[in-house]
């Protein structure tokens, strides 16, 4: 399992920067995994994304489907890739710290 | 490079025989490509231990886009360090799978410069398959793709890269422009072929003619197979001149039929349209003397699958008759309600099919407006179990 | 880091029509009728009298940029640069001038490329990833199709066969290609339940998702050490590999018990019959590599007596239903076993619900 | 009390030969064939040369001691006191002298029996218990049948139809008798979910039974007023009454929503196709007693379009399959709609996979 | 009695028309029953409210035995006291529904001293209904008809009253002696016929030939349909006689072949009997000329039922061919071995067919010791779902 | 619902004898009912079939299945039919008082 190195920070993560421990997870990690993409201070609306993937994750043992999270957020899907290019799967569901996502392969 | 490679004697002896050999491809490549070379020894290791030695999914991607890209890290990286990262790019083909040599080359040359120099031409959805590319590859792959008119195809909880037959770019049965209409649909389902939304993959196929060349009744989760109205267009003459050159018209046409509705007397066919199911075979064993009606469209099917997870499907019938004329509004609209409906209510990795099968034909039909015809089934129900919404009850 | 805002994206792929050579503008949509003049060699006619030559040539599908380039330079020698692929991958040249015909397929003949394909004859093996690049695969792809077409290559070059004959393989069952509805359809199977890393399975994989995700309802949730983690009824197992679709803890690769199985009786023209799934054929072969001799024999075996039993036309599943299954298995030499009857969702549906029995 | 040690008990049924007549009994199992001399008239010929005559009348089935005296005095007075029923429940005279036949004929005419229900026919209606005795039923049996065979009385008595018309009719979805596998077959439907009787039912019913007895999973166990009962998710009912049958107190049977569906094309003889099940045609009639004006008017246009379309020996669900469902509903003006698409436990096998359209 | 009779013009109405009156039948019956007229009063009331009135089930029977009643109460019993209990009794039938009279006027003097007068004749399963008595009645009713020779039919959990077609009694087509297997099984299973220890019902049921006409393939549990297995005996002559006779035998006969193996050049038919599957089409058009082969015996099959609970079922093929002699050694020990298995394994309710399905038709033959053959199913399995139940394991 | 007395005591009890309410049972009741079977005094086979029956209902809410009841209590099908000649379920269950059985009609 790689390590990377955030803001001094050292995480176990995957091959694809996804945290090992999905418990491991706080907001500074949050913060640090943006970096990650391309994100130096994440907004509000970030905030919210992330803060929501990871309530249902916690509540619901799983990742919400994209276009529950779109509805509940009232966000358009364009505006999930500008606010995290690599998607609400790749970017977001990292940032959150929740498993890897298989169902979208 | 190769004073370095291992010895791949198992491989080695696939390069024998008459039919072209895969592993001298990969040989090819890795003349001028490391990653090429590991791939040989990777395959190599499989040989002798009968397992694959890939890692279970990966999820890159290029930026802007969920779609288009297979991760794959291997599971002994140590060993082959160059195939540690080795992710495929699935890019969209042009439809029918024409090329001009230039486009064809300009691929390649992104290639050799960046990936492994190894392709599927094809896969099996359809697209082009750039196999085999590290991580930090992925975004100048992509930019010089697009510089040159190419763009990604779908993968994972998206529309896939519609595909269809060669139709009437050389086909003399296509009965609408399968060319055409896939082209159209690939760009109005841009960004759900790019950014995945759906429960699941939805694929779309479409075919000329009941023959089903791109075997979308089984593939597509959405098939598309021209058909026609009106009677066959026979050429009596014609017909005569087949069994004057040696076709028994009677045992190897009219007999196959399957709704045994054509009669040969020696001298004329006879067909009774009412009857026929218009399967092709007639017209495909006399291709000089049949033709498909002139009152042309498509039948649109729904469902189609592979066994993942409730077993696998045949698309069945939804539309029996479509016109489709540019710009396919109607298809388009039915399209647009079926991806509302389950877009919304489907279940994670549930495909269009199982859906349907969960709540009920006759409720779909309901939800997207369509009407129920006896056309979509083989026959009506056999079990009693009739669902009423609604009942009388007492005057209180 | 890009600006993706400016980046190039949603293009779609070229449009078609600048592919498309000439002669196919002019006759786009108005051909007549078609001839095969000699096999992988198609003709079409249309309705002015135009004639387009195609000659069609079999690919192992994995090529290499060098290989495009090789074709690219015949096609530009012989079609203006003009060619295609079919939806089986094999390679189509087309020609307007019926002279080259023969000198193209002898410089294909040169680089190593067959001809053929057309009419009621065998078509390239349509098959998928493997030990190439597939997590999922139970046996590798492209090693048993060049095996196998190295063998039945005689039925690609020439048309010797009843009708057309589809073989297709998939190295797993999740079946990517149309396997489950091929004359005959070599596929990858597991058959050892999933090997559970529950160390690692309470932080990779949802739950929810890997109980639900399997179609028998074999998979249970469990505390173990202190973890959420998941266990398997192993005799509820049949190995469909979802669970390890969605969790990565889950692997069903198993040296010991992968290998293939062998499918017959499939098809997906409408011709004559309606579509239809492949039926269980063998249950099980051995992964042998480099050449799989057993699936090969075994194919070969299936392909000859199809071939000198069926009627013009009649495609495998069709030869099949006509002559009854129980004398399907009595030519071919194949062991009618419990694996054949079905026992999934629709089973009741296969079993002979009459005394309509051919012996 | 008697003592159950010495009664009389499985003796099972007295045994059939002591009823066969004379001429069975040299002719057992030595018939060399039969004709059909006229309507409701068989002889069978033996290898001797013997010939058997058989006289069938229709019967209501329900009968009473009297009717079956009087039934007797005939048999007595043409057949040395043999006779037999049939599996149809009609009732079969054995005549040895040709010329008795007209005679008996006449006496069951006055009697009020007609001849009929041999060969290429309809024959009697087989049917259930309905008002009569049931608890389950849905609408009644015997006056259905009773109005029907006024109407259907001249294809029993003549052999006018393409081939043989099986017509059966059963109060409820437990269907006893063939109803499933009928040419034309009368159902009984509920159409509201079971009213629950939550007082009683904590006491007279099984609980764990009643959950499990539903195939949609639309009962639920809860608890009302600290009684232990259930609920039903309506929405999830289609009325089988399966939870009735195991517990009392979840009737279904409603006035108002009770009534008749009718479904055709069922056959079980293996003579050319398969046997097969009925399929909904008319998913609801009411229930119009004394002569329920709706079903029959439905039926007898069953039989017309039939006859008036199929070919020699081909039963309504060979008919049907050769022309199409499309053409079978536009030539019989029922409607087709949601009711008619299967969505129970193999729905999907019964969409049309393939591009064979009949239209 | 007939003065204090109260209206029933609804029924009335259906002492009318041409075909036989159940409205006579139960009017003659209350000339001496009580009984029988307030039945008519019940039945008038459910024509005008157009629902039932009798009571959900009833467990009542005569002692010893557990089966062979089905007991009722009615609804309304104050306003119809006479049927307050109105229980039917199962009276196993002879075999093949033969009959002399004194035999069936005995069950009438029984009948009209103690039950309502009313009967059926017959029953679905076979049985003579006697329809109607108090409970008081059933012991006496039950010791009249053993005393002249009559047992109970089955009921409940049990196995059923077997029924068969005439058979070899009046039909040339037997392809087994129906009535022997029938009476030999009732006898062989009077304890399981009047004892419920089984799961749910069992049927048996026996055809002497494909034509099935005693519908055993739709309705039994356990169908026994005679067939044979060599060649279609064909007299040409007779052949030739329906043929001047006006029979179009190519139309009629050889296109109505369900194999299409036959065929008729106007002189001589021809069968291909390798492809024949024994329909009986051709030898029911043609009595006189075709008869079925000599190496007789019968197709045995399994799970037949009606719709209740997981949707109707058809027997299919268990033992593809079986000779059936007496002692039918053969044929009792396959019962036997599925009655075990199914007595212990079947949940309550679950008929046979349903069990077949939960358990896979592979396991259940491996638990009663046949082996699988291809003649057992229309097609191999379609989804690649096979159970395995060990696999190798790695070495230590 | 009719009641019947029995030995002084009085019963709610359905047509065919069976308890109304299935929870007022007890020994006494057991003996009873079970002179309406017939048998005056209830013999040991007798109450261990019918206590069997008793705490099968109680503990799983059901009947047992007739064959899992004699092999579990070592009784052969006829020899419970001696015992309650009109059979497990209309005799042996109503003395038990469990439910009136429906699946065996
Ligand atoms: C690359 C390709 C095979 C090939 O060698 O050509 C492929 C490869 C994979 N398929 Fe596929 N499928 C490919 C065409 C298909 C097809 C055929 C088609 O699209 O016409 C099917 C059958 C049709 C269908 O969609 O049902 C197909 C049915 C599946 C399934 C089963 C889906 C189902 O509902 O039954 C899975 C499993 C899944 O989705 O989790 C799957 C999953 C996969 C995955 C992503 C593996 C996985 O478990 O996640 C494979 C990645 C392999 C790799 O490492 O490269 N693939 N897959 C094909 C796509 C190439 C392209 O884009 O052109
Ligand atoms: C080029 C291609 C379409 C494309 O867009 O790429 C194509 C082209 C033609 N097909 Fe096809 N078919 C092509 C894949 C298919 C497929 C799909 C597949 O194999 O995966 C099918 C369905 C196969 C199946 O049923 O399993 C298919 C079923 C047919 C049939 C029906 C054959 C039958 O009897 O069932 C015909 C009619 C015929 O050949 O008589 C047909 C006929 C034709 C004709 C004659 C149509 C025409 O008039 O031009 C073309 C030449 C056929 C030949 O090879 O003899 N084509 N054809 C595909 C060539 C694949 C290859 O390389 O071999
Ligand atoms: C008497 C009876 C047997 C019995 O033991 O009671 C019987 C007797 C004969 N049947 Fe039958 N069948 C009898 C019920 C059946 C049934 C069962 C049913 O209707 O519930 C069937 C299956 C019906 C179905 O498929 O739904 C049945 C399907 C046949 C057939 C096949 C007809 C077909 O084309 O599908 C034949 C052959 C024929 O008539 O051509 C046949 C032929 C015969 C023959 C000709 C056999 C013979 O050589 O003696 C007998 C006279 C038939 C006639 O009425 O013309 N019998 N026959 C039954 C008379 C019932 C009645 O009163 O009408
Ligand atoms: C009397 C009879 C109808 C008739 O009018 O002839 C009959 C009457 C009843 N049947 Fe039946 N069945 C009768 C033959 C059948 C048949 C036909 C056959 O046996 O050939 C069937 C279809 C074949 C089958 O067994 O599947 C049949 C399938 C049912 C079913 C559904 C069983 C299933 O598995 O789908 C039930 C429901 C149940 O068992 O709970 C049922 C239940 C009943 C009950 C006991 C009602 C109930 O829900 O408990 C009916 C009692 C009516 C009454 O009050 O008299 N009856 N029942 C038939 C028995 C007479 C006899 O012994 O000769
Ligand atoms: S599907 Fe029909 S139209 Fe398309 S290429 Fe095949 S034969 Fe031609
Ligand atoms: S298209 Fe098919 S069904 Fe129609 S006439 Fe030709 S062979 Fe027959
Ligand atoms: S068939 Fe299975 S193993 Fe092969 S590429 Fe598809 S998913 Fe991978
Ligand atoms: S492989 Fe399939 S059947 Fe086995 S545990 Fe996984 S999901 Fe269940
Ligand atoms: S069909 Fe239903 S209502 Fe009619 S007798 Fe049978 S169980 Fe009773
Ligand atoms: S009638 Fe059938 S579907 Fe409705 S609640 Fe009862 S058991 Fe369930
Ligand atoms: S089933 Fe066959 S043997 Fe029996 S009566 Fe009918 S035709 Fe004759
Ligand atoms: S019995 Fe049937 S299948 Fe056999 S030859 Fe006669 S009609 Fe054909």
């Amino acid at each position: 399992m790689p390590t990377i190195e955030l803001n001094g920070h050292t995480y176990a993560v995957d091959e694809d920067g996804f945290l090992e421990d999905p418990m491991l997870w706080n907001e500074q990690v949050a913060a640090d995994l943006a970096t990650t993409e391309g994100i130096a201070n994440m907004t509000e609306d970030q905030w919210k994304l992330v803060n929501y993937l990871r309530h249902y994750y916690l509540e619901f043992g799983i990742a919400p489907m994209v276009r529950k999270l779109c509805k509940e957020n009232g966000f358009k899907l364009n505006q999930v890739y500008e606010m995290f290019p690599s998607g609400p799967a790749k970017g977001a569901c990292k940032v959150a710290g929740l498993p890897k996502p298989t169902g979208c392969v | 490079m190769s004073d370095e490679r291992r010895p791949t004697p198992k491989l080695d002896d696939l390069e024998k025989g008459p039919w072209p050999s895969f592993v001298r491809e990969m040989k090819r490549a890795a003349e001028g490509s490391a990653m090429a070379d590991q791939l040989l020894g990777v395959l190599e290791l499989s040989y002798g231990d009968r397992v694959g030695h890939w890692k279970h999914g990966g999820v890159v991607g290029v930026r802007g886009y969920g779609a288009g890209v297979i991760g794959r890290y291997s599971d002994v990286p140590e060993q082959f360090p160059e195939v540690a990262q080795f992710h495929t790019m699935r890019v969209n083909h042009p439809a029918g799978w024409f090329y001009k040599t230039d486009a064809l080359r300009k691929v390649c040359d992104i290639w050799e410069k960046h990936g492994s120099g190894l392709t599927n031409l094809h896969g099996a959805t359809g697209d082009i398959i750039l196999l085999g590319m590290k991580t930090e590859s992925l975004e100048p792959v992509f930019a010089e793709l697009t510089e040159n008119g190419f763009d990604l195809g779908g993968s994972g909880s998206v529309v896939r890269t519609p595909s269809c037959c060669v139709g009437p770019a050389r086909c003399e049965w296509a009965c609408f422009d399968t060319l055409a209409l896939t082209y159209d649909l690939t760009q109005h389902y841009q960004d759900e072929i790019h950014r995945p939304s759906l429960p699941y993959k939805f694929k779309i196929k479409a075919s000329g003619c009941p023959n089903d060349c791109v075997a979308a009744i089984a593939r597509a989760d959405l098939s598309i197979i021209g058909t026609w109205r009106d009677a066959i267009d026979v050429d009596q003459e014609a017909v005569g001149t087949y069994a004057a050159d040696g076709l028994d018209v009677r045992a190897t046409v009219c007999d196959r039929c399957p709704s045994k509705c054509m009669a040969w007397d020696g001298t004329s066919l006879d067909i009774d349209n009412s009857a026929c199911v218009r399967c092709m075979h007639c017209i495909n064993v006399m291709p000089k003397a049949l033709r498909p009606g002139l009152e042309r469209g498509a039948c649109i099917l729904i469902g189609g699958k592979a066994p993942i997870v409730s077993g696998a499907m045949l698309s069945s019938v939804l539309v029996p008759f479509m016109k489709l004329e540019p710009p396919y509004t109607e298809l388009k609209e039915l399209i647009g309600k079926i991806l509302e409906l389950w877009g919304d209510e489907g279940k994670n990795r549930e495909r269009v099919g199982e859906f349907i099968q969960r709540v009920g034909l006759g409720s779909f039909l309901e939800a997207i407006g369509l009407e129920p015809m006896p056309e979509m089934v083989k026959h009506p129900r056999e079990n009693p179990y009739v669902f009423y919404e609604e009942y009388f009850e007492e005057e209180k | 880091m890009p600006d993706i805002a400016k980046r190039k994206t949603d293009i779609g792929p070229p449009h078609y029509e600048q592919f498309l050579p000439p002669i196919i503008k002019a006759n786009y949509g108005k051909w007549k009728y078609h001839e095969i003049p000699r096999p992988g060699v198609l003709v079409h006619v249309g309705e002015t009298g135009d004639r387009l030559y195609t000659v069609r040539a079999g690919s192992p599908r994995l090529l290499s940029v060098q290989t495009i380039r090789q074709i690219c330079d015949l096609a530009d020698k012989y079609c203006d640069g003009y060619l295609r692929f079919t939806s089986r991958h094999n390679i189509e040249f087309l020609l307007t001038d019926p002279a080259k015909i023969d000198l193209l397929i002898a410089d294909l003949a040169t680089a190593g490329f067959p001809v053929g394909g057309t009419g009621n004859a065998l078509s390239n093996i349509v098959h998928t990833q493997g030990w190439i690049h597939c997590h999922s695969a139970a046996t590798d792809a492209s090693g048993i199709v060049k095996a196998l077409m190295d063998e039945l290559i005689g039925h690609f070059t020439s048309m010797d066969l009843p009708g057309k004959l589809r073989v297709a393989l998939a190295c797993c069952v999740n079946m990517c290609g149309a396997v489950h509805c091929s004359d005959i359809a070599i596929l990858g199977i597991h058959r050892r339940p999933p090997k559970i890393n529950h160390d690692r399975l309470p932080k990779m994989c949802e739950l929810p998702t890997v109980v639900a995700s399997c179609p028998t309802a074999a998979i249970r949730p469990v505390r173990k050490d202190g973890h959420e983690t998941v266990e398997v009824a192993e005799e509820l197992c049949m190995f469909c590999g979802n669970c390890y679709t969605v969790c990565p803890a889950m692997p069903l690769n198993d040296p010991l018990n992968d290998g293939v199985s062998i499918w017959v009786g499939g098809k997906v023209s409408n011709a004559r019959s309606e579509p239809g799934f492949s039926k269980l054929a063998i249950p099980f072969l051995p992964n042998n590599p480099p050449r799989w001799p057993e699936v090969v024999d075994a194919v070969k075996k299936l392909v000859d007596v199809w071939a000198a039993n069926a009627r013009p036309y009649e495609r495998m599943g069709e030869w099949i239903e006509r002559i009854g299954w129980p004398r399907f298995f009595r030519l071919t030499g194949i062991e009618f076993t419990k694996q054949h009857i079905d026992d999934f969702r629709h089973a009741e549906t296969t079993f002979r619900r009459s005394v309509h029995v051919k012996r």
